[in-house]
């Protein structure tokens, strides 16, 4: 299970601010592969993704109640 | 000190800034404009992920400390609905010469608009849209 | 707005220079600073040629308008007696676009140094002297 | 005659902020020579001279009634 908080305008096209996911993610990229499938209209590759307050990339492990952030390109300032 | 705030007051950051070793400090502080891309923008809505953005401005912070010799920086971005000539961010130095003060103040705010997990909302007197900036 | 103070408001200076137009500011503020050539300063005293000094600060403005597109420029200077971490002096720019802000900025403040008739007295400790700056 | 306005440490070297000139005085040129004659303690090849709150240059003419100032380095902000 990872607890997924979702940002600015993908929070707006995923319905909500936070969600969980229980399936079991190896890593970022399995994750995404999840995001897009389940939501394929959101354009993933624009969006970062963060794993407990950082910024993540694909090949980074994911574990059992990780915070995961989805960050729309940012636009602070 | 960064910090995610209500509301920006440039008196209170002043104190935060000063510093007896320092001569000068350099302030930026960001504001809402009335137009973007010719459209008329009414107000601005911030939204923030404030745990990592702290965490992202603390990053830059330090960056800018091991880059130019300052005495404080600081690092203020304020959220929710923000109108016309409000100010939404002050970044800011201090030092003891004033030559430091300007480049470390810009790298402050260009590293802030490029990492820090702040979204912006643009409100029109038609409709609204989340700001996704061109590179 | 060029203006000769007794003293400084930061907040009062924002809406000075706030403008709808504008997406940023950059404000330079100089400050009693507590050593010069490692000699402990208790104040600083200031002085000077009012209304040159007010014409002078506006050409200056003048040429910053002219040299960036800028949307207001103030300069305010104050005199009398100021302690450590006190403000004297604050230049600042807004504009549409921040890159044009900095520049400016920097070169409201260098200018002022070199040809505004103000001059500073230090005091130290035991004694008091008139800055001469080394060019 | 012409106003002579004196400040930071020239003015403390004069001992006086303001005082006038009786003589009459063709140009900077002749007021700088006058005022060396009379304060020779001064360093005067660093103090610049404004004429109406202009500076001015060595050829500068000077009439009746003009505001001269003694202007030492400058050391704002």
């Amino acid at each position: 299970m990872v607890v997924i908080k979702a940002f600015g305008q993908v929070k707006e096209q995923v319905g909500m601010g936070e969600f969980r996911i229980e399936e079991e993610m190896q890593n970022v990229k399995s994750l995404r592969t999840y995001l897009s499938d389940k939501y394929p209209a959101i354009s993933w590759s624009s969006v970062a993704i963060a794993v407990n307050k950082q910024y993540a990339q694909d090949q980074d492990p994911l574990h059992q109640g990780d915070e995961i952030a989805l960050i729309p390109p940012v636009s602070g300032g | 000190m960064v910090k995610i705030v209500d509301t920006i007051d440039l008196n209170k950051l002043y104190k935060d800034l000063v510093h007896p070793a320092a001569g000068g400090l350099c302030l930026f502080v960001g504001t809402v404009r009335d137009n973007t891309e010719s459209k008329e923008v009414t107000d601005l809505f911030f939204e923030t992920y404030d745990e990592m953005a702290i965490l992202e401005m603390e990053k830059i912070r330090q960056e800018a400390i091991e880059k130019w010799k300052l005495e404080k920086v600081i690092m203020v971005h304020a959220i929710g609905k923000k109108s016309v000539g409000e100010p939404v961010v002050v970044v800011g130095v201090s030092s003891a010469h004033r030559k430091e003060a300007f480049p470390a103040c810009q790298f402050l705010i260009d590293e802030l608009k490029k990492t820090v997990p702040i979204w912006k909302k643009e409100y029109f007197t038609d409709n609204s849209h989340w700001v996704s900036p061109t590179p």
